[in-house]
């Protein structure tokens, strides 16, 4: 197995890294969601806002040829996982310089550079295919682990388990990681979920884990440690991540008080910011000043919208693209 | 007469059978209180109480499985699903289970259930979110398919659909719940098989499904102006299919174009056309032409996505060339 | 909701009925598969002989309106649930008397009269339907109790999952009867299946129960229990009911040494036949003798093989009925 | 040349690519030391181990998913899938999935995997065991399909799929499996899309898929007694699909009739005829006929099966009427 291991994050640049990622996950999505409100975006999209400390945490334990797979609610993964702004919003727009030259759009935004495999429209879709890539790994010996990104909504889907048990029996280097922000669409997950996750996980004998999600230091310890673990093939494990999404399901979900109360939203927001809280923290050791953080943020946000009006003004793929891509050569 | 979405066509239509017979539920996820994504289902909740408008979680399998065995002792579900893309995760209970019980059993067991679902591109939802698969249900012997192209339809099918004793699947094109349609206040079903001539002509038949139809409605008022004269026919439910109609149609004009959403390879058009062909043979002036959707997956960028689906402006140049005598290929 | 109980198990009468309910199954398979080696049967058949406790245990704690769904392994069900040897030869000879007109045949027999809803070819698959016909049941408040049998193997389709949730959440008067032969067709069970079987469902807080599948009292008193349990509104509940097939996986599955021993089918034949160790006890308990138990032997073998032979004589469909049925009218 | 049977050719195809490429591995449900209940994968893992050779429980939609998530990162699965029926359970994984990634993301990521399944009626194996499901995969792009018709094309097609950068299915007839026929000791390899003559004629074209190339052949030998010149095609690919071999036959004929094991409603036979009728028009002196499988689940009952299924006779005699000029509708 090729010797593999992401740095230990211990350091202040480590843990300003991840600040900064989080403030890019943040800024990606407040500035997609202003391009959905004023038009200019195709479609629509899910936000990942006050879910940033799960996929930093999580990606910041993983190498770069480690893979992930995605979501519909995946720019946060993207983000995190390495990917440009400039490339996703082109992405967004269906311009020819987004990573799927405007094929995939946010639902299916990929970045292979990277070991993103790619979000996934379908809820639980990509369960198999994480597993499979953890399979690969494996024959191959490379010495990858793969995470699996999926929502609460997601255990629903029989394919999990499915996977699980592969997982389980052929011992892969793969983490199951379930972003409970407590809604499935318009619904409370524990009016869709039966029982206990982690138990489902932990009757194909898959060890299990529940870790505060807005935290992005207990979120990264955790999965570093796992990350070594399925490295040395004691793999797969499973992590509820307990989190919330801050906009509606998707961009257009805005009048939800029928399904999810106006203070609960709040409280989350003004409690249990994962940026806010970690910047706090930051300034109360005394690894970064407010004003750094402030800078961190000033820059993310003019790198954003550096991005979108390049992305604005990039040109569509043409037309002739249409037919392209079907098959691989 | 009031005109009514497609919409809440299909919502009324549910409500009526619901107050008509007792057995009839309703399942899917986001059904209830949010009334699917696409607020189709709106007020049915408070209507019937959360025992009859049933939210699931995400499940789609499990709860398809769950309507046959509903419908195998006595009740009449609809399965709501929310995006007709995922009826590839809900094929074996949809077509090994539901579609084969009452032949299997010897006519002994039946599943009177209505699979309701959706197609239709161009919304820019990509490739798992876009796509127009009645072609593989109609293809599934046990399976009826209806493909309504206005909410007169809508209504009517859907109507029939919930009293057949067979599993159905409805189509609703998405991009069309909020087209409107003088909607009758009485009650009335629209039997399935039975085509509807949309428009009257004499120089060529175009046959479109679902909102191909008012694709071929359109393309019709085009050549009308430059006096060709099209007849656009509405077959309704794919399977069973109006055979008669369309076949009649076509040995009056001599020339037909098949239009329909789905992708074009092994798909709805060839059925139609090769069944035009065998059948209408002798009174063919050209060959029957069919427009399908590009053998694309749906592409998100718009750039992309409009060029892969039928536009009047296409099937009016198509069938300018075939009343023209020119072949698109050389035939 | 209707009342309804089965009757309480507890006379000799009852158990006689079991004991020549299970020597039914047998003596069913033993003329099958004669049919299948003298080339007299079309297609192949899975022989349930050696879990006949297993159904006889279960059916008999319903009523002919409580429903079943069967497997491919499903003539034990059928004939437990109440069907006749006649229409089930005929339906495995594909002859116009058979219970769905010969249309169906081994692996799709069905006899709705007696509640079951039939074999299914598809593993796993009627776990779907026996779900919806407890919705059914609650929905229109008959009372009956589903139960659905599948195979260990079955456990590792992701559909189990999905209904045993919605099952939970709704409360559904449904029980899950996983028959633990040990294989799924050539494999050992342990070899696919990771983690612990009952855990599965226990994670979905579905009360889960692990019984000696050879022993038809004690199946027979579990399941009362659980079905009384589940007619007021307690279930779902999930059985693991250890058993053993004594052929092999389908009828031509003649050589399977490679994967399992004859030592250990010697050892379960001997040691752990349901009927014979059934037998046993009823004669040391003094409710039968072994006179009456040769008798009923005798008569059951007896009527086995008249059925067969009516069964070989009687008609095919005519070729008129191949397109009926297609649709329901 | 030595003859080699169908179920000999795929295994030895597989060992070959196996051999020759060390990222082929082979999944799915007994298919280590069982082989496969059909045994055609006997003795691989052997040779490979079960490293390579791996075992899984009986979970379709998860082991297709697994094969896709290898095949992006560097893998070359091959999904066995026991029965072609069970395709139901992986459409997702196979057409949502597999199908679309390398369009969805640009052509950055590729899915290069082989499903290997089977198809065919009159085993008296009942509806769920007995289906021609090969039209439902054709429908969608990004897939190929192969359909072999001997051991020869078993094997060249095989070679070709494994090497291939896309998800190909191919359906190996279950009735073929023991059939011999010539195979070449050394390396061969046949490239998709292009068709093979198998018999040449003049008087009416015969294309078949998979076993109905035989059930074809069969047809021209009979009619060949009567003076009747059939040419026999097998496109052994159908998608992609040589139209252009088929049309050069059927313009040189002026008849065909399209012979494939699927039903015959929206199936295969639609989409070739229909392409036949589009682009050889003029040169056709009948309509191009189908015979596809009946639009029944498949019966047990072996009185009822055998109806189901095209047979040489009944080729034989639609091609007679064909070339007598008789239609067999008033067309
Ligand atoms: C198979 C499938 N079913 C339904 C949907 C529609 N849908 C999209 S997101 C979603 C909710 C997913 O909930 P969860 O997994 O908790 O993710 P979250 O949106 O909370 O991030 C649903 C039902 C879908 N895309 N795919
Ligand atoms: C979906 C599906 N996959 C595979 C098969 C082939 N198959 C038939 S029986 C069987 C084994 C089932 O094992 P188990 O559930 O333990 O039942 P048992 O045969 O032991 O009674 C398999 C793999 C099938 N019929 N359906
Ligand atoms: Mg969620
Ligand atoms: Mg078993």
């Amino acid at each position: 197995m090729a010797a593999k291991a992401a740095k230990p994050k211990t350091n202040s640049e480590d843990y300003l890294r991840m600040y900064r990622q989080m403030v890019r996950i943040r800024a990606f999505e407040d500035n997609a969601n202003q391009l959905y409100l004023s038009a200019k975006m195709p479609g629509l999209t899910h936000m990942y806002s006050g879910q940033e400390a799960v996929a930093v945490g999580i990606c910041e334990a993983l190498t770069a040829s480690d893979k992930i797979t995605s979501t519909h609610r995946g720019h946060g993964h993207c983000v995190a996982k390495g990917a440009e702004f400039r490339e996703m919003f082109c992405e967004l727009l269906g311009k020819e310089e987004g990573y799927c030259r405007g094929k995939g759009g946010s639902m299916h935004i990929a970045d292979q550079s990277n070991g993103n495999l790619g979000a996934n429209a379908i809820v639980g879709g990509s369960m198999g295919i994480a597993t499979g890539a953890a399979l690969t790994a494996k024959l191959q010996k490379t010495g990858d682990v793969t995470v699996c990104f999926f929502g609460d909504g997601a255990t629903a889907q029989g394919l999990w388990y499915e996977v699980m048990n592969m997982a389980a029996l052929m011992q892969l280097p793969v983490i199951y990681a379930c972003e409970n922000n407590g809604y499935s669409e318009y619904t409370k997950t524990a009016e869709i979920a039966a029982g206990s996750l982690p138990a489902r996980a932990e009757a194909f004998g898959i060890e299990s884990f529940t870790v505060d999600g807005q935290d992005v230091l207990a979120v990264n310890d955790l999965t570093q440690k796992l990350v070594a673990r399925a490295r040395k093939g004691e793999g797969p494990f499973f992590i509820e991540l307990m989190t919330y999404r801050y906009h509606g399901h998707h961009v257009g979900d805005i009048n939800r008080e029928y399904y999810r109360a106006k203070d609960e939203e709040a409280q989350w927001k003004t409690e249990r910011d994962p940026i806010v809280n970690f910047g706090k923290w930051l300034e109360s050791e005394g690894l970064a000043s407010s004003d750094e953080l402030k800078s961190v943020q000033d820059e993310v946000h003019a790198d954003a919208e550096a991005a979108v009006k390049y992305a604005l003004e990039a040109k569509y793929p043409d037309g002739s693209e249409v037919d392209m891509h079907v098959y691989a050569a | 007469m009031r005109e009514i979405t497609l919409s809440k066509a299909v919502n009324e239509a549910i409500a009526e059978e619901m107050r008509r017979d007792e057995t009839v539920f309703l399942l899917g996820e986001d059904v209830a209180e949010a009334g699917t994504p696409f607020k189709v289902l709106s007020g049915l909740v408070e209507e019937f109480g959360t025992g009859r408008i049933i939210d699931t979680p995400i499940s789609e399998p499990g709860f398809m499985g769950m309507a046959v065995g509903a419908a195998m002792t006595g009740s009449r579900p609809i399965v709501d699903l929310m995006f007709g893309d995922f009826i590839f995760l809900i094929m074996d209970q949809l077509c090994n289970q539901a579609a084969k019980t009452h032949y299997m059993s010897g006519g002994k067991l039946s599943v009177p259930l209505v699979l309701r679902t959706n197609m239709g591109a161009t919304r820019r939802s990509a490739a798992q979110h876009s796509q127009s698969l009645h072609a593989l249900v109609a293809h599934i012997p046990g399976l009826k398919v209806a493909m309504p192209s206005s909410a007169y339809e809508a209504k009517g099918l859907m109507k029939t659909a919930i009293r057949d004793n067979n599993p159905v699947v409805i189509f609703e094109d998405k991009l069309m719940y909020q087209d409107k349609a003088p909607v009758p206040e009485e009650e009335y079903l629209i039997p399935f098989g039975v085509a509807n001539v949309k428009r009257e002509g004499s120089d060529i038949t175009l046959i479109g499904t679902s909102s191909m139809v008012q694709v071929a409605e359109k393309a019709a008022e085009i050549l009308a102006k430059e006096g060709i004269s099209a007849e656009v026919i509405d077959p309704r439910t794919i399977v069973p299919l109006d055979e008669a109609a369309l076949i009649e149609s076509v040995r009056k004009t001599s020339r037909a174009i098949v239009i329909d959403e789905g992708h074009q390879s092994y798909g709805v058009t060839g059925e139609i056309a090769s069944r035009l062909n065998e059948k209408a043979f002798y009174h063919l002036d050209a060959p029957v032409l069919r427009m399908g959707a590009m053998d694309v997956p749906v592409p998100f960028s718009p750039a992309l996505e409009d060029l892969t689906v039928p536009t009047p402006e296409g099937v009016a140049a198509a069938a300018r060339k075939l009343c023209a005598g020119e072949m698109i290929h050389a035939a």
